[in-house]
């Protein structure tokens, strides 16, 4: 086996008295589509905040690429290819759909600090920006502000901004949160499209999609892995049987 | 330095400070519970100072003229509340900011309309414009005395409502969670509008003590309503009990610089340079006081939230 | 256009609008008004002020309670400069825009580690140490201010002391300002500000440094800030502390706002539109700022994306 | 909206009345608001007095007064003048009490080519080799009126006194002039920012310090403030206060009363003076104002009484300012100080005395003179003025 894209070791945080990632270790294999699920408060969303650089790492470490970045600011991260999108849906809402992913196309090209060159003249730039909004379906859209779109079309957006910005490695926040179903099934399989082209890390509450998507499963419960393996294997997992359906151990 | 100089010179930052308390500790409410910057604060003490002005000018009476004041102010405070800071409580901070600095002016020129453009002098009450001699050998203004008791005591009183009763218990939840006072049945506008009224009350109470030791004018409020602000932003927006010891903080580095940094630097400068440069060093204290607990303690020293 | 975020400029308007400032001050000598020429530079000088606070206020989301510091950085550079004998505009200028963007370096390398209602009061924090540091220095004249000699010195044989050519002056400063400003919010930074401004946290994770993007404009802010504070300082001859008190950075703050923050021009209208209601209020009674106060507190609760804000929306409601 | 705002400059002067040439234009830009008020009020009403008595003229010209309030800020002072010299054209400017705004825009409105009275504040910059033909004091030079306490507390033989005054031209120059008669020692030299209003730390200090004597120089609700707060700290009966004659004035007594009783203060000029001119001054402005005047009104009277014998010299020929100037510099009216005329620099030379404040026979509590301390005196720079 090659060296793990992302690997995590040890990584704990505490808010207070409550631990709520507790020495997690846990690899993800370039091009791997990795899941993360686990029951409310498990400490999913934790997880992937201090993935992210979003929140400080109190113990433990995080490699990407062979790169330790535990301590490397956020910003910095996404340069290196980590991207996020967010459970709750966070795109620039004053922006138009396009402009959104422009200045995701933006930070992939690294283009900062131009002070005279008017962006929107940059015909690669925004043929970039519109590759992926024709991948995420949102083309009819495009002109559309951020702030005025419906929910399924903003999630769609966030996932786009992550894919825009260039990242290798994508922490997607359950992307399919409170989407109707048909919507879901458009996002499972935009999901679906982007694997092995990423490597990925799904933290999901939709079980159904998880096990028909995921390489691999990790549960986290009260912020301890439980249980990492193939979907046969988690689904017959004494510790995950218990956590989910309450059933006791004979 | 003798001991007497420094005593006197401590008392005179104490009672500084403790005026200031009076301003801050409304300020610091309204910006804790209703999230809310009120530059307009310091004109509420304007128009204390001004009613209570009136009042004494026409019976005589200081005491007449501080009640009339608070309650009067507080009244204003109370109607603005209800026709114009209500709408302002969800909008950004941007909008509080000018809308509440539209207010200034319009105080200003209202003010100026009704009294004139000259201040007005208000002269301290017959019965304590000497000096007492509380130790042989130290005397002191008995007003200013009276100022300081007057400031502790409202001070006290303020803390113990805040701490030991149940509007205070509701306050404090205000302060620290304001939705979840809701969820528990607070009124919070009923709570918000008293609130007001109580800082406005104390705003004019400062003004009215202050009216004869300073000079009671437009835009009186100006410079002390930035000082109120740093009181608060030291001591932690929300916090009474930050505002007192942040208040107490202010006015002793304030005093302590105009009384002591001129001589000390006299030693170097001339005395035209020294006693420009001794206020202005020890006002820049101050805020290298606010820049660095906003630095380092953002939440101030006392925070009211978690 | 594809980027709807693009800010274009109509040929038409902005050349009818160059035209017009620079014919003005020749039909008002023709009506032997110089008064007004003066009045006019005035305005010009703080429309670039404000633009300058725009740029942090309006597109970076930055509510910077400081700027006269700024301001008043570059007059007290250039007055503090012709007192040592140095009058180039050449040279006091572009130091007075470096002093500028100094002290914003300072000041927002700390004040932009904070944010909301923090940095309003930080940033305010900041200029008040500026205000009592120049008071204390006797230098640079204290609390009793420096009167300028005379007018900086731009060419041989243009006379800045003539209002004329000051006012030719101020409006090449002005317009070069607003230029680039118009170029900056197009081009990269300017749109990573915009994001900063609505969504900081995704910028971060996008990849941005938000921290340094947000620092680059409020330095590029500060010296065009002390390049308005050069020109004040030129126009009424003297320079004294109150330039730097709170309530200049309050009045900065309803240009913008009064003007329409994240407007191009939003700036520029602010300054034009609240001087001129001081002149003329002025003639009437001596308690203008009452109507100021009204004038801004009806646009605060019933308009608040400002004047050109408004015309906009009026404009596309017409269109629509 | 450029078009709009452009509209609108050029729409306002054509609105604004052409200048005619049958009056006189003045600019009387004062301290109106703050703690400075009292003494922009009462020379205005001095002023207006003048202007009231002739019928709205001076010098047999229509008076066209322009009263603005400087806010004691040379920024708002700076515009004002902008609005004189260019828009309105004044042909005079007179009225500004404070030195620190004085100062800074006195170029510019001599540049314009404007002339300049000055009723109170006679800074030491434009006495000596600055001194201007268009430039005229009517009141003193800021050393006179301290120079003549100084002479006082000399001679009472003082040897220890605290000296306290702003922190701005005219609180430097009249402590200088103090120090320019005064030879004994000092406790401590103390400038308070101009505008302050409580004075605990510096009474403690005073106290600490134990003078002899104090001086102070506190103009307005400074210095009001000031004798208050010391009276309160109970120094009033230990250590006496001495001061020029603006603080120990009418507008101070008003404020004040029985803590003053028993100050010794010096002035050129004094209500009881015994002329006819000032008979009828002191006559006429308690008729019209209810109160007693100031120095700052006398002098402001002086100014318009002056300016009116001027335009009368040159036959209302106002325009010619160079003959207005030298018809200013050589006008014979009656002052109300007596003898009174202005030196090579055009600043007075004229006799300063000594009042104090007394309750007098019917418990009203006011200045009486007690004597005069110098006579025909001319102040000290005026010999490096190199007019003839």
């Amino acid at each position: 086996m090659s060296a793990p894209s992302l690997a995590i070791s040890g990584l704990s945080k505490r808010f207070g008295g409550v631990v709520a990632v507790d020495a997690v270790e846990l690899q993800l294999q370039s091009g791997e589509l990795h899941a993360l699920i686990g029951p409310n408060g498990a400490g999913k969303t934790t997880l992937v905040q201090l993935l992210s650089g979003a929140e400080r790492v109190d113990a433990g470490s995080i490699h990407l690429d062979g790169r330790d970045i535990t301590h490397v600011a956020m910003h910095q991260r996404a340069g290196l290819g980590l991207g996020r999108s967010y459970q709750i849906s966070s795109v620039f809402a004053a922006f138009s759909v396009l402009d959104n992913l422009a200045l995701a196309a933006q930070a992939r090209a690294r283009r900062r600090w131009g002070c005279w060159a008017p962006v929107a003249a940059d015909a690669v730039l925004f043929a970039a920006a519109r590759g992926t909004l024709d991948a995420i379906g949102l083309s009819a859209r495009a002109e559309t502000p951020a702030g005025a779109l419906a929910h399924g079309e903003r999630r769609q957006l966030e996932l786009g901004l992550a894919l825009a910005s260039g990242a290798s490695m994508l922490l997607l926040d359950e992307p399919m949160a409170g989407m109707a179903a048909a919507e879901a099934e458009r996002m499972l399989a935009l999901i679906a499209s982007l694997r092995g082209k990423f490597t990925i890390l799904l933290v999901e509450h939709d079980m159904d999609a998880v096990f028909r998507l995921a390489d691999r499963i990790t549960v986290l419960v009260y912020g301890r892995v439980i249980a990492t393996g193939g979907a046969e294997d988690i689904r017959r997992h004494p510790d995950v049987r218990r956590a989910y359906l309450g059933e006791d151990q004979p | 330095m003798t001991l007497i100089l420094f005593v006197e010179q401590c008392l005179n930052g104490v009672q500084l400070g403790l005026m200031l308390f009076l301003l801050a500790a409304g300020l610091t409410l309204v910006f804790g519970i209703m999230d809310m910057i009120n530059l307009a604060h310091g004109s509420l003490y304007m128009i204390g100072a001004y009613l209570a002005a009136t009042v004494i000018e026409a019976t005589g009476s200081f005491l007449l003229g501080a009640g009339a004041a608070m309650i009067g102010t507080g009244l204003i405070g109370a109607a603005l509340e209800v026709s114009l800071f209500r709408q302002l409580y969800r909008r950004s901070h941007l909008n509080q900011v000018l809308a509440t600095f539209a207010l200034i002016l319009i105080a200003n020129e209202t003010v100026r309309m009704i009294w004139g453009a000259q201040p007005i002098l208000l002269n301290m009450p017959e019965a304590l414009a000497g000096p007492v001699e509380p130790v042989e050998g130290f005397r002191y203004p008995a007003y200013r005395l009276a100022v300081i008791a007057v400031g502790a005591a409202v001070a006290l009183l303020l803390y113990v409502m805040v701490v030991h009763t149940r509007l205070g218990m509701r306050v404090r939840a205000g302060a620290s969670d304001r939705d979840m006072a809701n969820v528990m049945g607070v009124d919070t506008r009923r709570l918000f509008t008293l609130v007001f009224a109580i800082g406005a009350g104390l705003c004019a109470l400062a003004g009215a003590m202050l009216g004869p030791i300073l000079a009671v004018q437009v835009g009186m409020g100006e410079n002390i309503l930035i000082l109120a602000f740093v009181v608060i932003v030291i001591g932690g927006i929300g916090s009474i009990r930050g505002a007192l010891v942040g208040a107490l903080l202010v006015g002793l580095i304030d005093t302590a610089g105009r009384a002591f940094l001129p001589g000390l630097l006299r030693h170097v400068f001339p005395p035209t340079i020294a006693s420009e440069a001794g206020p202005a060093l020890a006002s820049i204290l101050i805020y290298v006081l606010m820049a660095s607990v906003l630095y380092f303690r953002p939440r101030g020293l006392f925070p009211a939230r978690g | 256009m594809t980027s709807a975020l693009h800010v274009s400029a109509r040929p038409g308007f902005a050349l009818a609008g160059a035209i017009l400032l620079l014919v003005l001050p020749l039909g008002l000598l023709a009506v032997d008004q110089p008064f007004y020429i003066v009045l006019a530079s005035r305005i010009l000088v703080f429309a670039l002020i404000a633009s300058s606070l725009n740029l942090l206020i309006g597109y970076g989301g930055m509510i910077s309670f400081g700027h006269a510091a700024f301001v008043g950085i570059g007059a007290y550079t250039v007055a503090g400069l012709m007192q040592a004998g140095i009058v180039s505009a050449w040279l006091a200028w572009p130091i007075a825009m470096l002093a500028g963007a100094v002290l914003a370096l300072g000041i927002g390398w700390i004040s932009l580690r904070t944010s909301g209602v923090y940095f309003i009061m930080i940033t305010l924090a900041f200029a008040q140490m500026a205000y009592y540091a120049i008071i204390s220095l006797k230098l640079l004249g204290g609390d009793d201010g420096l009167s300028l000699g005379g007018r900086s010195a731009l060419l041989p044989g243009i006379d800045l002391k003539a209002d004329l050519s000051f006012y030719y002056v101020a409006l090449a400063c002005f317009a070069a300002s607003l230029a680039f400003l118009h170029r900056l919010i197009n081009a990269e930074l300017g749109r990573a500000l915009q994001g900063v401004r609505d969504n900081e946290t995704r910028m971060e994770a996008l990849g941005f440094p938000t921290y340094r993007i947000k620092l680059a404009a409020f330095i590029i802010a500060g010296a065009l800030a002390g390049l308005g504070g050069a020109l004040l300082a030129n126009l009424t001859g003297l320079v004294s502390p109150s330039l730097l008190h709170w309530t200049q950075s309050g009045a900065l703050m309803i240009m913008v706002i009064l003007g329409g923050a994240g407007r191009l021009l939003g700036g520029a209208i602010g300054a034009a539109v609240l001087l001129i209601i001081e002149e003329v209020l002025r003639d009437y009674t001596i308690h203008w700022q009452l109507g100021v106060g009204v004038v801004l507190l009806a646009i605060v609760l019933f308009a608040p994306s400002g004047l050109a804000g408004g015309l906009a929306g009026l404009r596309q409601r017409r269109q629509a | 909206m450029t078009r709009l705002i452009a509209a609108a400059l050029i729409a306002l002067p054509l609105a604004l009345p052409a200048a005619a040439a049958d009056k006189v234009k003045i600019g009387f830009m004062s301290t109106l608001s703050g703690p400075g008020a009292a003494l922009g009020v009462d020379m205005r009403d001095g002023f207006n007095l003048v202007v009231k008595n002739a019928g709205g003229k001076l010098g047999g010209l229509a008076a066209e007064v322009a009263v603005v309030d400087d806010e004691q800020k040379p920024d708002t002072a700076r515009q004002a003048v902008e609005r004189f010299t260019k828009r309105d054209r004044v042909d005079v400017i007179t009225g500004v009490v404070f030195s620190n705004v004085l100062l800074p825009v006195l170029p510019s409105i001599l540049e314009s080519g404007t002339i300049f009275i000055s009723p109170n504040t006679g800074p030491e910059d434009y006495a000596g080799d600055k001194c201007h033909p268009r430039f005229f004091v009517a009141s003193w030079q800021n050393e006179d009126v301290p120079g003549a306490m100084g002479q006082k507390v000399q001679d009472l033989g003082k040897k220890n006194v605290f000296l306290i005054a702003p922190n701005y031209p005219g609180g430097r120059e009249t402590l200088n002039g103090f120090k320019r008669y005064y030879k004994g020692g000092y406790a401590d030299e103390v400038y308070t920012k101009l505008g302050q209003l409580d004075y605990a730390a510096e009474i403690a200090d005073i106290r600490a310090k134990k003078p002899d004597a104090v001086f102070f120089f506190l103009p307005g609700g400074m210095g009001i403030n000031f004798i208050k707060q010391y009276a309160s700290a109970g120094l009033a009966k230990d250590i006496p206060l001495y001061t020029p004659g603006y603080s120990a004035d009418e507008d101070t007594i008003k404020a004040v009363g029985e803590q003053l009783v028993g100050v010794l203060n010096s002035s050129q000029w004094a209500h009881d003076l015994d002329n006819p001119a000032n008979k009828k001054f002191v006559a006429d402005f308690q008729k019209e104002y209810g109160r007693l005047p100031t120095m700052y009104a006398s002098q402001s009277y002086d100014a318009a009484l002056m300016l009116d014998a001027a335009i009368k010299a040159v036959q209302g020929k106002v325009e010619d300012k160079d003959a207005l100037a030298k018809a200013l510099r050589t006008a014979k009216f009656d002052s109300v100080r007596g003898k009174f005329r202005l030196n090579n620099n055009n600043y007075p030379v004229q006799d300063y005395y000594l009042r104090e404040v007394v309750k007098d026979a019917s418990g009203r509590i006011t200045n009486r003179t007690v004597g005069k301390i110098f006579s025909d005196h001319g102040d000290a720079f005026a010999s490096k003025c190199k007019m003839g």
